[in-house]
């Protein structure tokens, strides 16, 4: 990897707070040309604040913001940073659900107009899509909002990578892009990025995957309470160091983290939950019983989700039954898609938190407040929710801060099996690993867990793994037989 | 400054209660000091039936965008005649006929409800429907004929306490019983949530479409309520008492602070909406404002009082 | 081929037109006489100006708001084309003007202080109406003749109000949904900040939107007094409710930047044709406005069938 | 008797609301009194149209669909004088008979049908002039705004005022012509007025008011009543109590009978004058019983009209 030469972008003591909140203190960083910059640090920290800055959408309090040396500070918004060639993937979703694929990328470049412009607009971004994710499936002229979370999340990146004539690209920013995304797409889009960097541009890339970190980029800068504690090249850094530097107080169970197996439970206890696909031929079927983990495998909008949502919606019916469908107890559902399926957007955290117990915190027809904040507060502290106050609206809160909210919500119910939707999107390294605890610690108290992952290291947390392939299950893997080959094989070769 | 309008963004409904102060300071001066006490007691007793159906159309309305109920004037014919109907002047049945009116009013929300479930039509559009049909039935049923209602009730409606009207007493019960039901119970909860994201709401574990359907039924009923209310204060149904509640049902709501974008919620502001927009209308008439003038005027306050009072605090 | 014509998206997108099928054809049937040149041209004349509104309504949707006001703002336009304009053209024609700039002042006024629309266009309805009365007392004036000659005229072959019908469907069509511009204005109502990050103005797309809504609502009036020759202060005020009838009719939604310009001009001539369906019917009088509402009910159950097919459909990609 | 024969003629009525008494009365009226002309072999089919919303656009609308169906003849209660103008006009050009009642058209090809509204405005005036010495002050009860009998009324009333100078408006609300809404625009008004001493209306208002002035606690002032069952009970009711007496005018709702057989005479060859004004409908102290009476409960005062009646009125107004 090489040093880095010359310096794009510049921030120098950058300063930003919400009310109470200093999201951002006297923070120093800069991108050099030909540079991949990897972004890591606890939910909170302050990489998104930061990257809003960079990218004009938030204005800092204080710092100045320099490109190619000359400084902008008093200019700094998002039509000069675009002039500037400086763009920003989001960490929400920045897409018009009511547009088409090209239309989205005619509103991100002001330069697609006139006679023809659907269909240049149309083939840039389908080029682009096709040069980063070969077999991405997706057409110009589909509508933004029929599309997975994972192929919107591709189309997002590839419009930002996509560059009319008179454009410049300088430095794209990536806010934990492979989050939405399977383990397949995550691979293209960073071999992508390192062409891209390759070629002289520059990037920074947020993840909470170290693995990726430290395998893609050249520079690791760690932030850690709106700091940045650590910045130094990749190739000096190493997985402990990155955790030791963001401060997990998880790091001891690093490594630790391969689950004990566990198989005796499916024999012993009672199904809890019994789903077919509705398109499934044979009798295969996903069955879960009582206090077991179900993993649910396989490249990502291969009918897992539906799953989930078929056996949720049989655990709302009073007799827990549809027809391919048996649920015994109650269910609550951990949403990974959060802004659609998940928070609630005018409420309090509290409020986002208590809405799936209200029933278990009633007196006679009301709610008990008190009980209520009871229950918010603690799980807060257990998930590690980074705010002042429970009280603060849901959309204070950093991206996985959002989602451990979500967890608080399945996790304090009086749920008895916990669906969960690709849970971890944007959740930070430590937490994970506390996560993972929680619930194998739930599962031994008789939960259960039905799982859908795009991460295989999470897959190793599960009793029993269901890999999925075209709306089907085409595999079950118990604990022991569990390999990463065998699931990759199996999400490609299942079936035609 | 900035603190103290963070304050009055917590509590959205101190606004119409002071638009409605300004209204009636004005006024009062305009009549040269003359009938203070009296115009707030005639705000109250005629403000009643919009709070009424007012707090109906926010369990609507807060179910998120599209959502109104636009059948209300028609209901309000209907349960009125029915009511009167069915006390036929007396006394005795009074309380049978206010149950009729409300048992017409689950019929309304019902099939309400029905068209928007059933045959998936837009809501807005369903309730229009609806209303013409409902108004239909009014006919047929009622012939247009005014029937009295029963001379307690109508003396009743009347009641005063030392200038308070007993029935603006009652209501302001029921509002405040309301206001618990919005933000303490998992009902109010439910209805909140379904107005910011019903696939959240969903998946969060709310009974949807039970939710919905009591939201719809809630203010057809309160809308059959009223309807017997107000014709026994008025002494009789008529067909066309209902037709000025249908854009006001909606203005109360909004004024009041509740979202329309749903979610959020206010009880308390469609009392301060109610006397407000009253106490205006009574502002113009003392100043002798004609109709054009006094339509302008009403116009400018209400964009005035919503700028002043600041838009969503969030999108 | 049949396939793809019975996709839920086909039909969805085709509702429209099978609604106005649904309501066209039996008045084809009961009365012969409607499908002559004169018999279209006398049914479907008034549904001009409520096409218009109606797509002036759908500005007003496309970017999340809701526009209570705009029948009373088509009054008082009519209310202008019947006095000022035919009076004191030049006066009239500035007054217009004013009316569109107040439109987008009022665009402005939204987006900046952050209002709810519905309140702000409301309260505004009062002011149209008060306006309308202090310009015209009691029924009455005469528009202009050119503006009666243009909606009185008779183009060979096909009836005046489908030409307009068409026109104004395509050219909206065309601005709104297949230009580069429009493509910014739908993007706002659906993701206003991500069009808000990729560099655009909200409150230029604000403005643009409720200046047009402005324009249309205008266009209503005028064509509408143009019908009417004369005009009162009240004389569209159940626009406001038609006009949001016709863009849901027409497969708009109320939020989320999803709308269609021609099935908003479809669902406005649907329900002009539904209203008037039922004097060809003989219903006993007390039961004639029930029945416009059962006409609607019945336009309208076609989607629940459509829709629930497609219910089916969504849950698997979902 | 008739110059031509109209058995196999079709009168449409156009109507344009149904949501209150009066138009359910006139409603009522025409059909008896078409469904006896049917059966008598007078006319073909006489079916009445109303549309769900008091507008012109909708009427206009109707109308023209009445026009495509080929009606010999269409009479009008208009939502306005001018708004249907041209399709009226379309009508007369396709050879229909136009006739408008009530709230007549100007158009001049159609008949009409008149009520002289701004006389029932003087009249009130008249009458209080009489009954008040000395100066006075009067609450005046509008309709609906931006209307022309709400505006015809109100000239009236204003030009008697200028008559009277002793007389004085003090406050004028409107009340749409909806009792529950007069009710609250005085009661609204009231706290602000001095002394009032009497009630101009434009009818059907006069119960509200009387009821805001009760519960306001405030005397009883002269209130000029409209032809609703409910006023004129309450009139009778203070007459018995305390000798309150007051006057009330009206237009019969009965009128669309008068319009039936003017539409009648004029396809069967009778020339007939393209104005005529019927008379307004008074009760006063002397005949209030009688007319309560003959009033259904609930519903309003009526009066409708035979075929002689009407063919001796066109003679009467022929050779005025
Ligand atoms: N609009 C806001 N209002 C209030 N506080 C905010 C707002 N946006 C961010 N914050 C706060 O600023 C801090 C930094 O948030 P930021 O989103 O930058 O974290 P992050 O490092 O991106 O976290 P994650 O990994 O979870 O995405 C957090 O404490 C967050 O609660
Ligand atoms: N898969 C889904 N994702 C999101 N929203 C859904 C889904 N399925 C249903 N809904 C929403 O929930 C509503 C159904 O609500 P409700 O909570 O009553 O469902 P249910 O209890 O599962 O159904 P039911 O009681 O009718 O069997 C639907 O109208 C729809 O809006
Ligand atoms: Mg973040
Ligand atoms: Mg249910």
């Amino acid at each position: 990897m090489r040093e880095p030469t010359n310096d794009v972008v510049e921030l120098r003591g950058i300063d930003k707070s919400f009310g109470a909140v200093r999201a951002l203190q006297q923070v120093d960083l800069t991108v050099a040309a030909g540079e991949c910059l990897g972004l890591v640090g606890h939910n909170g920290a302050g990489k998104s604040t930061l990257m809003h800055v960079l990218a004009g959408t938030l204005a800092p309090d204080r710092g100045a913001i320099a490109i190619r040396g000359a400084d902008e500070t008093a200019s700094w918004a998002v039509s000069s940073a675009q002039d500037r060639g400086v763009r920003c993937i989001f960490q929400e979703l920045s897409l018009c659900p009511n547009l088409t694929v090209a239309e989205n990328a005619r509103v991100a470049h002001a330069g697609i107009k006139g006679w023809g412009w659907r269909r240049r607009a149309s083939r840039l971004i389908v080029d682009k899509l096709d040069e980063i994710f070969p077999g991405h499936g997706v057409k110009g002229d589909d509508v933004v909002g029929d599309l997975s979370i994972g192929q919107r999340q591709m189309v997002e990146i590839a419009r930002a990578f996509t560059q009319t004539d008179e454009e410049r690209l300088e430095l794209i920013i990536l806010d934990e892009p492979t989050s939405s995304l399977d383990a397949v797409s995550a691979r293209q889009l960073l071999d992508f990025v390192r062409t891209f960097v390759d070629a002289g541009k520059s990037c920074v890339l947020i993840s909470h995957l170290l693995g990726e970190i430290l395998g893609y980029s050249d520079r690791v800068a760690v932030m850690r309470d709106g700091q940045v504690v650590a910045n130094s090249p990749a190739a000096e850094m190493s997985r402990d160091g990155l955790v030791a530097a963001m401060g997990n107080v998880a790091e001891a169970q690093q490594g630790a983290a391969v689950r004990q197996s566990s198989e005796h439970v499916r024999a012993d206890t009672p199904v809890a939950v019994e789903a077919r696909p509705p398109t499934q031929q044979d009798d295969q079927a996903v069955t879960a019983h009582r206090g077991e983990i179900i993993g649910l495998a396989g490249l990502a909008g291969h009918g897992q989700t539906d799953l989930l949502l078929q056996v949720f919606q049989a655990g709302k019916r009073a007799r827990g039954k549809t027809k391919h469908t048996r649920v015994m107890q109650s269910c609550a559902l951990v949403a990974g898609d959060r802004q659609s399926d998940g928070i609630f957007p005018r409420w309090s955290i509290l409020k986002n938190i208590s809405i799936r117990s209200l029933g278990q915190l009633r007196r006679g027809p009301l709610i008990r407040t008190a009980k209520e904040r009871e229950l918010a507060e603690s799980w807060r502290t257990r998930m590690g929710i980074r705010t002042p106050s429970v009280d603060n609206g849901i959309l204070s809160l950093s991206g996985g801060n959002q989602q451990k909210a979500l967890f608080a919500r399945a996790f304090g119910s009086d749920a008895e099996i916990v669906l969960m939707d690709d849970p971890m999107r944007g959740v930070d390294f430590g937490t994970k690993l506390e996560v993972y605890d929680l619930i194998r610690s739930e599962a031994g108290n008789g939960r259960t867990f039905i799982w859908y992952t795009t991460e295989m290291e999470e897959l190793e947390n599960c009793d029993y793994v269901y890999v999925f392939r075209n709306n089907r299950v085409v595999a079950g893997l118990s604990h022991s037989e569990l390999t990463e080959e065998k699931v990759i094989h199996s999400s490609f070769e299942g079936e035609g | 400054m900035d603190q103290l309008r963070q304050k009055l963004g917590e509590v959205p409904w101190v606004w119409s209660f002071l638009g409605a102060a300004v209204m009636w300071v004005i006024a009062v001066y305009v009549a040269d000091g003359k009938g203070a006490g009296d115009m707030l007691s005639a705000a109250m007793s005629f403000s009643v039936y919009f709070v009424i159906v007012g707090i109906g159309q926010m369990f609507v309305i807060t179910l998120g965008p599209g959502n109104i109920d636009l059948s209300i004037p028609a209901n309000m014919a209907l349960s009125g005649a029915l009511a009167m109907k069915v006390m036929g002047g007396s006394d005795a049945m009074i309380l049978v006929g206010l149950l009729a009116a409300l048992g017409s009013g689950v019929a309304v929300g019902t099939f309400n409800y029905g068209l928007i479930r059933i045959l998936r039509i837009p809501p807005i559009i369903a309730t229009l429907s609806a209303s013409f049909l409902i108004q239909s039935v009014a006919i047929s049923y009622g012939r247009g004929l005014r029937i009295k209602p029963p001379e307690g009730l109508g003396e009743f409606m009347s009641v005063q306490l030392g200038g308070v009207p007993a029935i603006a007493v009652l209501t302001v019960g029921l509002a405040a019983i309301m206001a618990v039901v919005l933000g303490r119970t998992p009902y109010g909860r439910g209805l909140i949530a379904i107005g910011q994201n019903t696939r959240a709401a969903w998946l969060a574990g709310i009974n949807v479409e039970v939710t919905r359907y009591l939201a719809y039924t809630l203010c057809a009923v309160f809308a059959g309520l009223t309807g017997a209310l107000l014709a026994a204060f008025s002494g009789g149904a008529s067909l066309n008492m209902g037709e000025e509640y249908l854009l006001s049902s909606i203005a109360v709501v909004v004024i009041g602070g509740t979202s329309i974008a749903g979610g959020r919620s206010n009880v308390p502001g469609i009392v301060g909406a109610a006397l407000f927009l009253y106490l205006m209308v009574t502002m113009l008439n003392a100043m002798g404002a004609g109709p054009g003038m006094r339509s302008l005027m009403t116009g400018l306050i209400i964009v005035g009082v919503i700028t002043l009072a600041g838009g969503e605090t969030d999108t | 081929m049949l396939e793809r014509l019975l996709s839920p998206r086909f039909l969805r997108a085709a509702l429209p037109a099978i609604a106005l099928a649904a309501v066209l054809l039996p008045i084809f049937a009961i009365q012969p006489r409607t499908m002559s040149y004169f018999g279209l041209d006398l049914l479907l004349n008034l549904a001009i100006p409520i096409a218009f509104a109606t797509l002036a309504q759908m500005f007003i949707l496309t970017v999340n708001d809701l526009d209570l006001g705009i029948g009373a703002y088509v009054s008082l336009v009519a209310c202008i084309g019947a006095t000022l304009l035919n009076s004191a053209p030049l006066l009239g024609v500035l007054a217009l003007l004013g009316c569109v700039a107040a439109y987008t002042a009022m665009g402005v006024l939204i987006q900046l202080r952050n209002l709810p629309a519905i309140v702000v266009t409301l309260g505004m309805s009062f002011v149209w109406s008060g306006v309308a009365i202090m310009l015209l007392p009691q029924p009455g004036g005469e528009a202009p003749a050119w503006l009666q000659g243009i909606m009185s005229f008779k183009p060979p072959g096909v009836p005046f109000p489908i030409v307009a019908a068409v026109v104004m469907g395509l050219v909206v069509h065309f601005g709104l949904l297949r230009s580069a511009t429009g493509t910014i204005l739908r993007g706002t109502g659906g993701n206003a900040r991500a069009v808000q990050r990729a560099g655009w103005s909200l409150l230029r797309t604000k403005a643009t939107m409720y200046t047009l809504a402005g324009l249309f609502g205008l266009l209503a009036g005028l064509s509408l007094v143009g019908i009417t020759t004369s005009a009162d202060a009240n004389i569209a005020l159940r626009y406001t409710l038609l006009s949001i009838a016709g863009v849901i009719l027409g497969g708009g939604e109320f939020v989320g930047g999803r709308v269609s310009p021609i099935g908003a001009v479809l669902g406005a001539i649907t329900l002009t044709l539904a209203v008037s369906f039922l004097s060809f019917v003989r219903i006993p009088s007390e039961w004639q406005v029930g029945s416009q509402g059962a006409m609607l009910i019945l336009v309208l159950a076609a989607r629940a069938i459509i829709t629930r097919r497609e219910g089916t459909a969504s849950w698997k990609t979902a | 008797e008739d110059l031509q024969d109209t058995s196999d003629m079709r009168i449409a009525l156009s109507n344009n609301y149904a949501g209150n008494s009066w138009r359910q009365a006139m409603l009522k009226s025409w059909e008896e009194n078409a469904d006896e002309a049917v059966s008598a072999g007078v006319v073909q089919e006489a079916p009445s149209f109303t549309t769900a919303e008091n507008q012109a656009t909708e009427q206009a609308q109707q109308l023209q669909n009445l026009i495509l169906q080929g009606y010999d003849a269409i009479v009008i209660d208009a939502a306005s004088p001018t708004a249907l103008n041209g399709t009226v006009r379309q009508a007369c050009e396709q050879g229909i008979v136009v006739v408008s009642f009530d709230a007549v058209v100007t158009e001049p090809c159609a008949y009409r049908i008149e009520v002289d509204f701004k006389g029932m405005g003087e009249r009130q005036v008249e009458y209080l002039a009489d009954r008040l010495e000395g100066s006075a002050n009067l609450l005046e009860i509008r309709g609906l705004s931006g209307t022309s009998v709400d505006e015809n009324i109100h000239a009236g009333i204003a030009a008697g005022v200028e008559a009277v100078p002793r007389f004085e408006i003090v406050g004028s609300v409107h009340g749409d012509w909806t009792q529950s809404v007069a009710q609250k625009e005085v009661a609204g008004i009231l706290p602000t007025l001095p002394e009032v001493d009497a009630v101009v209306t434009q009818g059907g208002d006069g119960y509200g008011a009387a009821q805001a002035f009760k519960s306001a606690g405030r005397d009883l002032p002269i209130i000029i009543m409209g032809n609703r069952h409910d006023e004129l009970t309450w009139w009778k009711q203070q007459k018995d109590a305390n000798q309150y007496e007051t006057m009330s005018v009206s237009i019969s709702p009965g009128s669309s009978t008068f319009a039936f057989w003017v539409a009648q005479q004029i396809l069967a060859g009778r020339e007939v004058p393209k104005q005529m004004t019927l008379p307004m409908l008074t009760v006063n102290q002397d005949n209030l019983e009688k007319r309560l009476e003959q009033t259904q409960e609930g519903s309003v005062t009526n009066k409708t009209y035979s075929k002689q009646e009407v063919i001796d009125f066109i003679q009467q107004a022929k050779s005025n």
